[in-house]
């Protein structure tokens, strides 16, 4: 994937067209899969919580185009899509939502504890703060093992005003970690704005702040982000150190599912953000460019929604972990 | 008596406490105009403001040390941290310095502040959301400790917690929040340290924590039909622990089962049986049991995360095999 | 056999094991060129540089939360935290992250981590530089808790940590750290969850922790000549707890005590009394005693630092009077 | 002294006189307070650890020359000159350090925990990090009351690379807390130099990272950094909110008093700062300027001596706190 991503950020023409194709599909998949959750936790199918990240595609997928299967990924409770990206099937998810055993973590953590390290997922956390740290220090192992590999956090806005952030990019700054941290700015920590925690709004260049690259790009334009994901990406592997990468998106569900979204978000605000939904506006240009036809496209999406039909019946029909078993792997080799 | 959900009494408690005493804040995410994750503060915010129902960014361990800054210089926070999980993150401001700075100015400083949220498993919000930690809290110098089972200790103790210079951890377990029950109305404390009995019974002594305490009272219907009369106790606080009305009531029946559904290891249960022993070892039928959590993490599928924590068969089953002992 | 001080002899176990194990590298304040501020890596920077020696600013919780990360992704990293009081800053990720992770991943995932510190009071440290914390991290399932007591088992335990595939805490008291002993050469692993008995005698049983066994050992000097002959039982690691050694003393000597500087309310001595109470009932001649420091943070003075900690003296009249009881 | 230490700001003519002569005698009550320490630590008359602040006096000085005696302090492990300076006297922190029951923390907590409530030094801590937060807390208070006081954090270069330095400094800025937040950048932590712990070498200039006001002063010029005080308390106490003021300053003795202090410095470098004493700086000026005569301050010096030999002998003689005491006051009212 990392070369036809690289090409994609370069634009749409020749070489970059199955880039951004797949960065659609990838987006579409991501979606489908989100909107089949939105209404299997309507159905109650989803014990616990569900946080959608409808609307934010365009980071995971972006981001994901650039890394290896032997890349890691560290999340935080939106982890659905970096998941996905990362190679997680629709599959293990729903079923790790529904609690069933065929989840990517037994049934053991629902929508914030998703664990799937045969694909470089190591996990997703309930807690605001960790990854941050935990990305640094899969960094410094893939450092010390003398690799070319990568290591990548994803958090929200809401991490920035958290020790953690700070702690972790500075050990990674000062000691050339390959690291990439991806700040996925949704403008609100559930209810509270971004602008109100903090006074400085500017994440990206907050970088520089402890001496490293760091840039702001429009986390709806996947290509964008692709295209920051694939430098940063490189500056890591070949031993450049970390980056700092702060996606401008928004969130169009509510904080989780089931929770109350009103008061807080103007109208306004959340037409213009629908308006910029990164899958449509990709679409757009994928058309618009000639890459690829509605039909093309329609295909794709059939196909997409097919998938995760049987995703979901898979999801739906496995069975429940038993409950003995869950005294098991409080230590290793238990 | 009118009747009202724990949450509400809760804030009944602290609404009171806020009109009477203007250097009363709280802090937390959300519990300013969204009113809190679990309507801790509906209402407030149109009544105070934002510089007494503060949001915070999300920086639990700097929110608490601020707040313990905060206590030490006039006012009286109020830390609403929503998941009891989260102030991990602020462990060495509650223990290295609210609870130590009474003690290391001599009492010249006080701290009266209040870190509230809640505990427990039981709603699959998993291993990050479900913890309870009040052996901990318990076991260091300089914390109270409150886990109300009933929505008229929400109040008392919260009321209670308000009105001392101490600082306490009001931990409301999460499938308390809407059990409904008889609350006083106007002022009404609950005292530190003094437990409650929440029946009356012969044949043994239960003491049972937070939920535990519903949980047993359940399990305590089918028993009597069988004969069985426990006598369940509230600890109420467990920190102070009111050893006193445990050993009174260890007394009269001969046997203690302790049902505590956090992990066993140096919990509350060991102190109990610790204690029971050292000063009432004569009174004893049977050794002192324990009824605890599964000693590992909490998971979030429903089947498994029912086998992690004591459900109201096991806690028969524990009250059964005691009593035949 | 050649005698080690403790702190050469837990630094023996890090040194041969960094060389076995290229994935192996410490991180802390001062622990690369300086060489630790307790010794703990005297040398091995120049042996093994910077990156395996890795010094870092004073950020606990951040380096330990990398740590993890590390842990997860192929490498072995040592915490050397200095004081155990520093990384109440990291508790979140030492119970949220480091002690769950191989849980939640269902084993696919492991966390060989070390956190080694120092604990204890008695050098007029003060408060944020005393505590000892072992009972509230063997109470969170998912992590190893190692406290040895003489510098063969801080080797043998070091050791074993280092080839383990589990969090473990290793934990060394300051006042132990210059004691002599023998140490055997080459590697030497002591299993985690094996008691030591430090003493044999029959008139009871003493398990005390860290520093306490030396100065109940000591206290047993003047007993014997008293008549008064007890066991004393060095439980090693206090995660896991090796209860068969002391029920097997148990039921020889009829009697317990247990010797634990650090605070009692919900503390291994309490887990002690409960399990024994639970196991051993019939065998008990007397209720299970507990000698703890006083519940109150550590002062700095001598004279109130004293007071605040079990002296060999205090150590010999709880003897006394268990054994009079 | 407010208003003193505003015209020291402002230059040494007329009205600025009495202000730097007062600072004048702060610090060299510092200096000999601290060397009777150091001395006192060779007699083995203080049984725990002993953090001096020689080479440092002129941030303590400095600042708490422009507070009240109702504002408030908070500090850390090298707090010595900060109690000094904010009113505690030299016989109860001396007899702190010996640890007897009339120090001001009556003998419980030594170097690193001088608590003197009274005069508005509400804490120092051996952990590194709480005084930044604590310090803003206080600042809360002081607003929600409605005063007009200032709430004060003095610490180290190291804790600008830990988390309560990140959120301490975000919820002052976004809360606009009456708070002066004082980084005495000695240039190393123990051993470690903050060009090690930090790529980024400006502490001040973070100032504005948070959204608040920063400025780096040359920590060993007393007149600089009371001019900086006076303007940041003066912006706090007309509800302005927050600054930070970096202070370059060197310790001049080992990190604690019978550590080995080798390796880790260049000659050099110690000469270059021992040549910047601050003490030394500020005579010169005094004398070039005609403030002061020579014999005046040799005067001040002989006096200064005079009292810290007295509260060394009241320290010394004073009791040993009662043992059954000591289990007071771990709640209150007990
Ligand atoms: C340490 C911690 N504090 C509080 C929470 C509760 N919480 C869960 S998600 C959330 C908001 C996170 O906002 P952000 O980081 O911007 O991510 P987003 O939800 O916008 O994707 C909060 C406060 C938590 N999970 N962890
Ligand atoms: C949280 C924490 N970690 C580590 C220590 C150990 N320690 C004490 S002082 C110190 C260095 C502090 O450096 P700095 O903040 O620059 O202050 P300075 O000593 O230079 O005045 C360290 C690491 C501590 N006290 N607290
Ligand atoms: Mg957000
Ligand atoms: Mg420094």
């Amino acid at each position: 994937m990392d070369s036809d991503a690289k090409a994609a950020g370069a634009g749409l023409r020749g070489a970059g067209a199955p880039g951004a194709v797949n960065l659609y599909r990838t987006m579409l998949l991501i979606r489908r899969c989100e909107e089949q959750l939105v209404r299997a936790y309507a159905l109650g199918l989803i014990p616990g919580p569900c946080h959608s990240c409808i609307g934010q595609e365009a980071v995971a997928a972006g981001v994901c185009a650039n890394l290896r299967p032997d890349d890691v990924v560290f999340s935080t409770h939106r982890g659905h899509g970096h998941a996905l990206a990362k190679g997680v099937t629709p599959g293990e998810l729903m079923a790790e939502l529904f609690g069933r055993v065929t989840g990517c973590s037994r049934g053991r953590g629902g929508s914030m504890h998703l664990f799937a390290p045969e694909v470089g997922l190591m996990g997703t956390s309930g807690i605001v703060g960790p990854c941050v740290l935990q990305a640094a220090g899969a960094g410094y192992s893939l450092k010390l093992l003398k690799t070319d590999r990568v290591s990548v956090a994803f958090f929200g806005d809401g991490a920035v005003g958290n020790g953690a952030f700070h702690e972790g990019l500075n050990m990674a700054a000062i000691w050339g970690l390959p690291v990439v941290f991806v700040c996925e700015n949704n403008l609100y920590a559930t209810e509270v704005p971004f602008a109100y925690a903090a006074k400085n709004p500017d994440v990206g260049g907050r970088g520089r702040v402890y001496g490293m690259p760091g840039v702001t790009v429009d986390g709806n334009d996947v290509l964008a982000v692709s295209q920051a994901a694939s430098e940063a990406a490189g500056r890591a592997r070949s031993g450049c150190g970390p980056t700092l990468i702060e996606c401008r998106t928004y969130r169009l569900r509510p904080h989780a599912e089931g929770m109350r979204d009103g008061g807080y978000r103007t109208q306004a605000e959340i037409d213009e953000w629908k308006a910029r939904d990164p899958i449509a506006m990709l679409r757009r240009r994928l058309v618009a460019d000639g890459v690829a036809a509605e039909d093309e496209l329609e295909g794709m999406d059939a196909e997409v929604k097919a998938a995760i039909g049987e995703a979901f019946e898979f999801a739906k029909g496995s069975p429940w972990p038993d409950p003995a078993a869950g005294a098991r792997f409080v230590f290793s080799g238990e | 008596m009118r009747e009202l959900t724990y949450t509400d009494a809760a804030r009944e408690a602290l609404a009171e406490a806020m009109r009477r005493d203007p250097t009363i804040f709280v802090v937390g995410e959300g519990i300013g105009k969204r009113g809190g994750n679990f309507n801790t503060t509906a209402g407030l915010y149109d009544l105070y403001g934002p510089e007494r129902l503060r949001d915070t960014p999300i920086c639990e361990r700097g929110f608490i040390g601020l707040c313990a800054g905060a206590a030490m210089t006039g006012t009286r926070p109020v830390v609403d941290f929503m998941f009891a999980d989260f102030i991990l993150d602020a462990f060495g401001e509650v223990v290295n310095q609210i609870a130590k700075i009474q003690y290391m100015s001599s009492g010249r400083i006080t701290m009266p502040i209040v870190l509230r949220g809640c505990i427990g498993a039981g709603s699959s919000a998993a291993t990050h959301h479900s913890g309870s930690y009040y052996p901990v809290y318990a076991h260091f110098p300089g914390l109270r400790v409150a886990v109300p089972a009933t929505p008229a200790d929400a109040k008392g103790l919260l009321a209670t917690a308000l009105r001392g210079d101490d600082p306490v951890l009001f931990l409301e377990h999460k499938n308390l929040l809407a059990t409904k029950g008889p609350v006083p109305e106007g002022e009404h404390c609950v005292p530190f340290g003094k437990a409650r009995i929440a029946q009356e019974g012969k044949d043994l002594t239960v003491v049972a924590i937070a939920l535990m305490v519903q949980k047993t009272l359940k399990a305590c219907e089918d028993l009597e039909r069988e004969g069985i009369a426990a006598e369940v106790i509230d600890p109420r606080t467990v920190a102070p622990l009111d050893m006193e009305t445990i050993l009174a009531s260890l007394r009269k029946t001969g046997r203690l089962l302790v049902v505590d559904e956090t992990f066993g290891p140096c919990g509350i249960g060991a102190e109990i049986a610790a204690r029971v022993m050292e000063e009432a070892f004569n009174e004893l039928d049977a050794p002192v049991r324990r009824l605890n959590g599964r000693h590992a993490p909490i998971p979030y599928s429903p089947p498994l995360e029912s086998a992690a924590v004591p459900q109201v068969a096991d806690i028969a089953r524990a009250i059964r095999d005691l009593v035949a002992e």
